[in-house]
């Protein structure tokens, strides 16, 4: 549990060889973490990445202020029509998700390992 | 033997974001106590950790002088948690979110709190402010239920 | 950036065993969210556990009717954890466990608490009740200290 | 963290063959284990059982009066000349068994396959 957000950000490809734009966030996602979440997202090159993983592995704490900035993220990721999926949520966590209807624009995947057989 | 017939903790908070950790730590400690499963400490934890910053937020304006009370009860079979603040509350029922219209703007992002907590916990009531000018929300979980399926 | 410049935090439980888990994740949580590191984490914990069950004990003779009251103060690097009870309290110094006595039965098994909390804390005082006729014991962690070796 | 302590017991053998009961505690171990530990300890045959292991992987909370409790088995053990192991302490738990002396009666070992190993 800590009060610092923090992203990493890696290049992967998918099992069909589609490349793929992790953002991996640990510590807390909440209303102090807009820079992780959204800096990290605008800070991509909308032109060049077609495909994003939101990974929440590393996550430790999470509130509906943290999940509103992924909203923002898919938000804007719909506008450039990219993909965007999620990875690493809790079992309570990919309940919030989907009760609040993020689903509806992101597809949610157990882990990293999921999404890119998937994708 | 799990802890299931009276009992009562409270703790108190300053109104700071980041402390409603503090007090959804001493709440799921409480739920585990009394034998709740792990999903539905979960359910408790984002239901006091939102109702806490609403308190922060909403009722006591961020003002870091100001406690935040949760009060948190053991009755048989349930869990009571009263979140007080010193604002005027509210009694309005919470919206449920509409991700299409956050998706356009026509909704703001944010928003979700009071949604979530009514969702993951078994009653909520919020109480606005009587004459002693303090608002509180009281949720409570039960031993019982099970956590609430996806919608 | 963790919270490292005031803020309290009060948390009161029943005189009765088992609540001193919920003192313990309160105080965790605190300390965490200041950016104490996982080992320094859990020597407060036991400390804090074993100041509790003292004060549940000893001073407030398992009457749950009677709170423990342990007070969490942030100050600049370092936690202050005051745990008060409605005894007498004390304040003679923790004798260091001998467990070659113990193994023999000339000195009880039990009796590890207060070398306990001494040997895990930067500094501890026992203050027994004033004319108030309540008794504490304070604890204060800090930041910048590393974890006891073993002795 | 569990209010109640759960024990089990297996016979092993130790890498060199020689038998070892193993007794494995989980929830809380505090002033209420009595039963699961020293009654687990006594329901052995002292004749019988000549090295025990303790196991504490799977407990999620302990204090001094739990640890009290184990140093009252291992008295009884000392007086029956039986050999006693303790694995799957914590790091910190590790630290506090070293400080109250209990590595004067008991070798420590990370886990029961490191007990083993050794016995
Ligand atoms: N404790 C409270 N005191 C006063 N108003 C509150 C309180 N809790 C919630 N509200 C009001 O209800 C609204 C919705 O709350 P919520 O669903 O938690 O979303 P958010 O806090 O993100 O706006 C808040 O914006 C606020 O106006
Ligand atoms: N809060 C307290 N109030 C009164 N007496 C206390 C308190 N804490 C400790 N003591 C006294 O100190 C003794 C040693 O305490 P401790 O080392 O924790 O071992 P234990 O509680 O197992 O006896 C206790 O037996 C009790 O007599």
């Amino acid at each position: 549990m800590q009060l610092t957000s923090k992203v990493s950000q890696q290049q992967l490809a998918t099992a069909t060889g589609k490349p793929l734009t992790a953002l991996r966030f640990t510590g807390d996602i909440s209303s102090t973490s807009r820079d992780a979440v959204v800096g990290s997202y605008v800070a991509l090159s909308t032109s060049a990445v077609k495909q994003i993983l939101l990974d929440f592995k590393g996550v430790e704490y999470l509130n509906s202020s943290g999940i509103a900035l992924v909203i923002e993220v898919l938000m804007a990721a719909n506008k450039a029509a990219q993909i965007v999926a999620i990875s690493g949520l809790t079992p309570h966590f990919t309940k919030v998700f989907t009760m609040v209807g993020i689903t509806r624009y992101a597809t949610l995947y157990p882990d990293e390992a999921a999404a890119l057989a998937s994708l | 033997m799990p802890i299931n017939n009276g009992g009562s903790v409270e703790v108190r908070i300053p109104s700071r974001l980041g402390f409603e950790k503090v007090a959804m730590s001493t709440a799921a400690s409480m739920a585990k106590l009394m034998g709740f499963t792990e999903d539905r400490v979960e359910d408790l934890k984002t239901a006091v950790s939102e109702a806490c910053i609403n308190a922060i937020e909403h009722g006591n304006h961020l003002d870091a002088s100001v406690p935040v009370g949760v009060m948190l009860s053991i009755f048989p079979g349930e869990l009571e948690v009263k979140v007080h603040d010193n604002g005027d509350g509210m009694s309005a029922a919470p919206s449920v979110p509409d991700i299409d219209r956050k998706m356009t703007g026509e909704e703001e992002a944010r928003g979700m709190g009071m949604f979530l907590i009514q969702a993951l916990v078994d009653e909520v009531q919020w109480v606005p402010s009587s004459t002693q000018g303090k608002s509180f929300v009281r949720l409570v979980i039960r031993l019982n239920k099970e956590s609430e399926e996806c919608s």
